[in-house]
């Protein structure tokens, strides 16, 4: 017999101060099934609670109501809560009284009114609910790490330390991702290089750790704890085990005009290369696009001068499949290049270099050996302007938000300026200076007084060359907007940092969600913030919104405990909201009548044929069973049954069928 | 007469427009208080018929909403819905229900606002339109004057 | 009271419809519509259908409706409040221009209302309804209304019987009951003198085509033989024959819900439906379509005359007629008729 | 105004008793006085009991007509009534039809041994019986109760079967299926049929009463046949589905009986006469 | 006639197939289904412009299926509504032998229903012109006017489900409105019980419904019920481009295409 129990929270004075609490707990008091109707101040305290319990034991309630915010808010507390009392915790259901009511509406007749309706249509529906049982599934303690900077560095080594198994894809050649190519990092100017190579040495030695460079996600398929990936392992044209990584073959490529992407095209490479001297693995790579032989047909010179006969053009791209429990997400960011600002001459001048680019010229393993030399001849710049949010914070230019590492960096790249070139003239123009961290502000202070950078807070409009100077124009908004003009050698802009390419493609394979810049989304951005909306897979870096070291390493750490706390358990257990085939006694056993249209409608290919067979064995009948594994609860089958045999616990046709009934009718 | 107050059921799904009904909320935007939201996993889940059992309770609007394409939570139960919401809504109005009744909408997570201007603007409509009595005269017919032919 | 005879001019007929609507009195009465006559309640003479062998559906909904509300019912927490079936509001009929095949399926409706309980629902709707019937003067290939007692002509169940003198001549009235009596009196004027004008000639000719009292014998030795299969393998388990035929009284009690508020009803059923029989537990005595179409004859040609002591058919072919699936229930009854035991 | 035969009478739930996993008791009270004085009934015979919303639903009525002032249903929840009925309260009103049907011949038994075979779910339909049977206990010789179900849990009027247990005049014995048993059940672990063939009563001058499932009845007959008893003197109730109960709406027509009519007692003797369709 | 009595007689004596599913002269001037188990009844068989019932309904009914494996006479709908069949598995080469009757009365044989499919396919499902005006008048009509138009037009069904008997695609066990937790579809034929069951009928039948026309042929009332199934089509061919019963089972509702029209979301 159903006893609901009814309890309306006043939220403090979010609800009661809109809503007359007293008054919906009146009403809702005298409907048919509601044992006790009760308003108190808030339910989610513990007194509150321990009244939703007490009233549990003392008047046996077969169901719980709470109405207060929005279940999205506190449902797991009540659910909770109710357990405790040794009720079923899914007999527990909220009605949004704040978030849907009280914080929307003004206080009025109406406004209570809507509350009763609201309060009403969940004693409905949890007159039908039923008592429901988590779902226990297997857990694969296996990590796939998908990106090989500094998170997923990071990530791989925290994961593999806890004991537990991790693949670590990257796509390019060698793992290190963007820290890889820095000079010095802020705030403590030490070299980039020099933290950052030990820990991509301890990765490829690690034992739990499985490294696959030049590889990328080729497809997914299955869910939290049971994911089932398929790698795609391009054709290195080397094979790694004879490599002994002695390096001729680059010495000896013709082919040696191809603009290193490490050196952000300010240096050359061969087409068979490693990307940088400190790479991991230390073992090169044929660049298929490139390669002489690859795209003319012959050459082979590597293959002559390999010692050891590593060389492997027949090699081809091997697709392996892993089970993995839980991904890593930490493919990071890119930055604009300068070719998207038509103000600053679309990169047609050299001497107009990115962020990135200036990292690399004053990097000591940099084309220019660490000494700030402009591209165009060489020459060492006497004057030298950096332009702050160069992209960023500019509705027009499509990117609203704060690309947040620049301030700093732009900073550490004056003041490197500043170290290697005496007596050069630095100037930095900036919108804010966004300095929010342990040391940062100090860090730019220095900058500022005592390596004498010249910081203007305005806007560049234009940078046009005039007989071998980079003209470069702006406003001083600090001097009443007096136009200020620069005559530079050398400009570097810092530019927005944005999202890889094909960063909404990955998203899509996956199922997590993304922002509009295809950064991807975290399932809650205070109290989730590693976690997707798809269970088991979670979030490191700058893949997520830009990021700086310390911030990306946090975060990869903070995932890498959520994955191992995954993989402690050897079940996970699930909610049980998922697809439900009817079954029934013989002679019915089901009345599903097998036309399988549910099967192409379910998004992950939950639903399978099952066999009923006769004492005998022979097959009576076939029907739909869902796989309570696979099921994420979308209920898509459920409104394509046209026999209604599908149902969705959680959310069944007498569930939301009463739930409209009491919406529109008295009671 | 007092004015005429529109029943509306708001069919919507958990993860997008849900969340984005509870930002208008949190960020206290107010909205006509005509509407109640009936909470789905997904679009997907959402029965046709609950829509016309809506209309026979005595419904004057409906509201469905969910995620925006490729926003999903299941990827493509959206999808799903939308084209069962193509043929629902032809074969309303082929039967001559009033489909300006029904509105469609994707609100994300993020639109708060969104949602209370969906909500405003269907309220006015169907203010203007009135009460959707040609249904109700059916639905809520007694079965007695059904009898003879 | 022995039958009145009484001549009623062509014209007339339509100035007695006028008198029966100025008293006041609903008239259900055959429209052709789609090509298909069915009974309407009608306002005014000219839509009345003259031409027609048989309406699709019989009279039976006029005093048995698709759907007839027993209760309604408030809740109110805990308590229930319940009004009954109301009475007052059953409209004072005319039912005009039936068939005898029709009007004789009122005496199995009557016996199945009344067999042991009274079902005073269905009484007081017949109480208020008037029958005046016409005879047929013409047939088709489904009539067999001669087959199981009936005729053309058949004053049974009839409070006023109409026949049609000739393609188009007068038609002589039949004053069969105080029923019709009272109609008469409202309209003394249009009931003449008729002389002893002899109404057989005009009648539609149905050859008898089986022998009724020999098919209910067979049928008793016959439940258990193959035929049933046979010749039920093209029924398609609807429940057109049942819902058309004026003898099946079979229904369905539901419920409706709106709220606290709420109504129980009658509505048809028919035993030629997979569910009809269905146990909760997923048991059902009669799991195939052989054996539900057995039934409907059985129960018609069997069980019928034995318990209640009168057919449930009147040889109006009108599940023939009807049957998507050319059922034709003549045919499987002579058929019965020539299988050897 | 004369209410018609559809018309239910009000009943309060007075106790809900959960007997069994999905099978609970009600005990009703007539809101209405006059209704309870005209109201009267015999062993054996149903009701349709009703949830407003929800439909009717046919079940017998369990209470003995020599306990007055109430009546008692036993339903195991299955479909859309049974479910409104589990979800009613202590207090709540619900709608009653009835008495319908014929009646065990409890008079002609007089001076017989009564043989009672019930299995799960099927005692309610005989409790009336027994319950009569012992409030007239003189009337008769012995009384043996053999009642099974598939597990100690699923035995329904646990009390009473404790109070039947402690009666010197009653022979009560009670099984489960192998497997159904519990560390502490003291009594037979076994089928029906079998345990029926230990206990019984000699056919001699004993009437045996069958309620139970299919596959119960359809190897207890056998049973008893060998036992030598009479089909006229075995007799069970059927189930068929129903609407109206009193012979109209054609549910429940089996041949030319109507089981709300001429049931739902019949006796083996009446059964091998009619069709196989219940 | 005496091709298709032949190739009926062979079946049956080769005993490929245990039953042969045709027509034969029934009441009047109807045909009606006919179940030829024996070879000397083949020659019953009638075939002509009069046999329109779709027999593909009987393939998937209980007492007909358990006879064995059956050959069917079927036209270019039945052959349609046999695909469909099979592309929601509910009828496979292993129960089925398919006796093809061309548009122009020819008899022709399939080794399987891939091969029924691609004959099927050579035809598009086209509604006929009568049908098409009255489509066109009554899309002309204001919303209210097609309300009125429907009500009045379904007022007389009595729910005899003759309608959901005749088609083919009808075959579930249990149909929504045998359905009672809850009862989405009343029961009664009131007005909105009506509305509401044809409704339903013409939304589950969508992508799957061949136009065979057997629903409205088998209304004792005459209701012109197709007309929602033919609109239906319409607007799924409108939407959703080509639309043909295919084996793949690529049904219009349990599909999607990312790029779907929206013009109706806001």
């Amino acid at each position: 017999m159903a006893k609901i129990g009814v309890f309306i929270c006043h939220c403090g004075e979010n609800i009661s101060a809109t809503v007359d609490c007293a008054k919906v707990a009146e009403v809702v008091g005298k409907y048919d099934g509601v044992a006790i109707s009760v308003d108190y101040k808030y339910m989610c305290s513990d007194p509150g609670q321990t009244l939703i319990k007490k009233a549990i034991v003392e008047k046996g309630l077969t169901g719980v109501v709470v109405a207060s915010c929005s279940p999205r808010m506190h449902e797991p507390t009540f659910r909770k809560a109710c357990a405790e009392a040794g009720l079923n915790p899914y007999m527990c259901e909220m009605a949004n009284l704040r978030e849907h009511c009280s914080w929307v509406h003004e206080k009025s007749e109406a406004t209570t009114q809507k509350a009763i309706d609201l309060v009403r249509t969940i004693v409905e529906k949890v007159k039908h609910n039923q008592s429901l049982n988590a779902i226990k599934v297997p857990v694969t303690k296996t990590a796939l790490v998908i990106g090989g900077g500094i998170a997923g560095i990071q990530a791989s080594l925290d994961i593999a330390n806890s004991g537990h198994k991790v693949i670590l894809i990257e796509k390019d050649p060698s793992i290190g991702g963007h820290m890889s190519q820095l000079s010095e990092t802020f705030p403590t100017l030490d070299c980039s290089q020099c933290i950052l190579t030990p820990r991509m040495v301890e990765v490829a030695q690690h034992p739990n750790i499985a490294l696959y460079t030049y590889a990328e996600l080729e497809s997914i398929d299955g869910f939290i704890g049971n994911f089932k990936v398929k790698i795609r392992k391009k054709a290195k044209s080397v094979d790694e085990k004879i490599c002994t990584g002695c390096g001729l073959c680059t010495t000896k490529c013709p082919n040696k005009k191809i603009p290193s992407e490490f050196n952000e095209g300010l240096g050359n490479r061969t087409a068979i290369y490693v990307p940088f001297p400190q790479a991991v693995p230390n073992k090169p790579v044929i660049d298929k696009t490139l390669c002489t032989y690859y795209t003319k047909g012959k050459c082979k010179i590597c293959e002559k001068f390999c010692p050891t006969h590593a060389i492997k053009f027949d090699q081809e791209d091997e697709i392996i499949e892993v089970p993995v429990g839980a991904i890593v997400l930490a493919t990071g960011f890119t930055v604009k290049k300068t070719n998207f600002f038509p103000e600053y001459g679309y990169g047609k001048h050299p001497d107009i270099v990115t962020g990135l680019q200036f990292e690399r010229l004053a990097s000591a393993s940099g084309p220019t050996l660490g000494e700030i030399r402009r591209p165009s001849d060489g020459k060492i710049p006497e004057t030298i302007v950096f332009v702050a949010c160069a992209g960023s914070r500019d509705e027009a230019k499509g990117i609203p938000y704060c690309s947040k590492i620049c301030c700093m960096y732009t900073a550490k790249h004056a003041m490197l300026y500043q170290h290697k070139v005496h007596g050069g003239k630095s100037y930095v123009f900036y919108m804010d200076i966004r300095a929010g961290g342990k040391n940062y502000d100090e860090f730019v202070r220095r900058a500022i007084e005592e390596d004498g950078v010249n910081y203007i807070r305005g806007r560049v409009s234009r940078v046009y060359e005039k007989n071998g100077k980079l003209i470069v124009k702006g406003a001083d908004t600090l001097l009443g907007a007096t136009p200020v003009e620069i005559e530079a050698d050398m400009v570097v802009l810092a530019t927005a940092g944005v999202a890889n390419e094909g960063a909404e493609e990955l998203a899509q394979k996956l199922h997590v969600s993304y922002d509009p810049y295809h950064f991807f989304a975290e399932a809650h951005p205070k109290l989730k913030p590693v976690e997707t909306n798809t269970a088991g897979i979670f979030l490191a870096g700058a893949c997520q919104a830009p990021r700086d070291i310390p911030e990306s390493v946090a975060m990869a750490s903070g995932a890498a405990a959520k994955v191992a706390g995954l993989f402690s358990q050897d079940e996970l257990t699930r909610e049980p909201l998922i697809a439900v085939v009817n079954r029934q006694a013989p002679p019915v056993f089901s009345s599903c009548v097998g036309c399988f249209l549910c099967m192409s409608a379910c998004p992950y290919h939950a639903i399978e044929k099952e066999e009923i067979k006769n004492r005998q064995g022979e097959v009576i009948k076939t029907v739909a069973k869902v796989n309570p594994g696979l099921c994420q609860g979308c209920g898509t089958c459920v409104a394509f049954c046209r026999t209604k045999s599908i149902d969705i616990q959680g959310y069944t046709h007498e569930e939301v069928y009463s739930e409209v009934m009491a919406l529109l009718n008295d009671y | 007469m007092a004015e005429f107050e529109p029943k509306i059921v708001a069919f919507v799904c958990n993860w997008c427009t849900y969340a984005g009904a509870d930002l208008t909320g949190t960020s206290r935007i107010k909205y006509a208080t005509n509407v109640r939201i009936v909470r789905f996993p997904c679009t997907g889940r959402i029965d046709y018929m609950l829509l016309l059992k809506a209309f026979d309770e005595g419904a004057d609007g409906i509201i469905v909403s969910g995620c925006h394409p490729n926003d999903c939570h299941y990827t493509s139960g959206n999808f799903h819905a939308r084209r069962r919401w193509m043929t629902f809504r032809s074969m309303c109005d082929f039967m001559g229900i009033d489909t300006r009744r029904i509105k469609f909408s994707w609100v994300s997570a993020a639109e708060g606002a969104k949602w209370a201007d969906i909500v405003n603007t269907t309220v006015a409509s169907i203010r203007e339109i009135g009460p959707y009595d040609e249904y109700k005269k059916v639905a809520k017919k007694p079965v007695k004057e059904e009898n003879h032919g | 009271m022995n039958i009145e005879r009484r001549l009623v001019r062509k014209n007339s007929l339509e100035k007695l419809f006028e008198i029966l609507k100025q008293n006041k009195k609903s008239v259900f009465a055959p429209v052709v519509k789609n090509g298909k006559a069915s009974f309407k309640t009608v306002e005014s003479f000219s839509t009345v259908a003259e031409d027609y062998i048989q309406t699709t559906q019989s009279s039976k909904e006029l005093v048995f409706p698709r759907v007839e509300k027993f209760l309604d019912y408030e809740k109110n927490g805990k308590d229930v409040s319940v009004k009954g079936f109301d009475y007052q509001n059953v409209p004072d009929t005319v039912l005009w221009g039936v068939r005898p095949c029709d009007t004789i399926g009122f005496g199995a409706l009557n016996s199945i209302f009344n067999w042991d309980y009274k079902d005073e629902i269905y009484n007081a709707r017949l109480a208020k309804t008037t029958i005046l019937s016409f005879s047929c003067n013409k047939s088709d290939e489904y009539c067999f209304c001669t087959s199981v007692g009936g005729n053309p002509g058949s004053t049974a169940g009839s409070d006023i019987l109409f026949t049609k003198l000739g393609a188009d001549g007068d038609y002589l009235a039949e004053v069969i009951t105080e029923k019709g009596q009272a109609i008469v009196a409202l309209a003394p004027g249009l009931f003449e003198k008729a002389d002893t004008a002899d109404k057989e000639k005009y009648l539609a000719d149905v050859p008898v085509k089986f022998n009724q009292k020999e098919i209910s014998e067979r049928l008793e030795k016959f439940f258990k033989s193959e035929k049933w299969v046979e010749a039920s393998l093209k029924c398609l388990g609807c429940g057109a024959c049942a819902f058309v035929c004026p003898t099946c009284a079979c229904f369905d009690i539901q419920d409706e819900e709106h709220g606290k508020t709420g109504s129980r009803m009658r509505c048809w059923d028919s035993c030629g439906y997979a569910q009809f029989t269905v146990h909760t537990s997923g048991h059902n005595p009669r799991s195939v379509q052989s054996q539900r179409w057995r039934q409907r004859i059985m129960h018609k040609f069997s069980y019928m005359p034995e318990r209640l002591s009168v057919y449930g058919c009147t040889g109006c072919g009108r599940c023939s007629r009807a049957c998507p699936a050319d059922m034709n229930i003549l045919e499987h009854l002579i058929s019965i008729q020539e299988v050897k035991l | 105004m004369i209410d018609s035969l559809y018309m239910p009478y009000l009943m309060r739930i007075e106790k809900i008793t959960c007997e069994a996993p999905g099978v609970k008791t009600f005990r009703l009270k007539f809101v209405n006085e006059e209704d309870e004085n005209k109201f009267s009934f015999k062993a054996g015979q149903f009701g349709e009991y009703s949830v407003f919303g929800a439909g009717e639903s046919t079940f017998c009525i369990a209470s003995s007509p020599t306990r007055k002032g109430y009546i008692e249903c036993t339903f195991r929840q299955a479909g859309k009534v049974t479910n409104a009925l589990a979800g009613c309260e202590e207090g709540s009103v619900i709608g009653f039809r009835g008495p319908y049907g014929n009646i065990f011949p409890i008079d002609e038994w007089k001076g017989k041994n009564l043989l009672f075979i019930a299995g799960g779910i099927a005692l309610p339909p005989m409790r009336c019986v027994i319950w009569n049977a012992l409030d007239t206990r003189e009337n008769f010789n012995d009384v043996t109760i053999v009642y099974g179900a598939k597990s100690v849990s699923d035995l329904v009027y646990k009390d009473e079967l404790q109070d039947w247990e402690n009666r010197k005049d009653v022979k009560l014995v009670t099984t489960v299926d192998p497997g159904g048993e519990t560390p502490d059940w003291k009594g037979e672990i076994g089928f029906v049929p079998t345990i029926v063939e230990k206990v019984a009563p000699s056919a001699e001058n004993t009437i045996a009463v069958v309620c139970g499932p299919p596959v119960m009845i359809k190897f207890t007959l056998p049973v008893l046949a060998k036992l030598g008893f009479k089909d006229e003197n075995i007799f069970t109730t059927l189930e068929n589905r129903m609407k109206c109960g009193f012979g109209k709406c054609g549910h429940c027509n089996v041949g030319k009986m109507y089981v709300c009519k001429d049931g739902p007692v019949f006796t083996q003797a009446q059964l091998k006469d009619l069709p196989d369709e219940y | 006639m005496d091709e298709l009595i032949k190739r009926a007689k062979e079946l049956l004596e080769a005993s490929a197939v245990k039953v042969v599913i045709g027509y034969e002269q029934g009441t009047g001037n109807k045909t009606r289904a006919l179940f030829v188990e024996k070879p000397e009844d083949a020659g019953k068989l009638v075939f002509d412009s009069r046999c329109v019932q779709n027999l593909a309904a009987y393939v998937t009914k209980q007492e007909v299926k358990s006879k064995g494996k059956m050959a069917i006479t079927a036209t270019l709908p039945v052959m349609r509504s046999l695909v469909q069949l099979a592309s929601e598995f509910q009828i496979s080469d292993n129960n089925l032998v398919v006796i093809g009757i061309t548009p122009d009365s020819k008899i022709i044989d399939f080794k399987n229903l891939e091969e029924v499919e691609a004959f099927v396919h050579q035809f598009q499902i086209e509604i006929d012109e009568r049908n098409k005006e009255i489509l066109e008048k009554l899309e002309k009509m204001t919303p209210s006017e097609r309300w009125n138009f429907w009500i009045e037009e379904l007022s007389p069904c009595i729910k005899c489900y003759a309608c959901r008997a005749a088609c083919p695609m009808c075959y579930c066990s249990r149909c929504t409105v045998d359905f009672n937790r809850p009862q989405w579809i009343p029961v009664q034929s009131t007005e909105l019980g009506n509305l509401e069951w044809h409704f339903m009928r013409a939304m589950h039948l969508t992508g799957r419904c061949i136009d065979c026309d057997a629903c409205a042929n088998a209304c004792p009332l005459a209701l012109p019920i197709n007309l929602l199934t033919k609109k239906m089509i319409v607007d799924a061919k409108a939407n959703f481009g080509t639309y043909q019963p295919s084996l793949k089972g690529e049904n219009v509702l349990s599909t999607f295409k990312p790029d779907d029209k929206e013009n109706f979301i806001q």
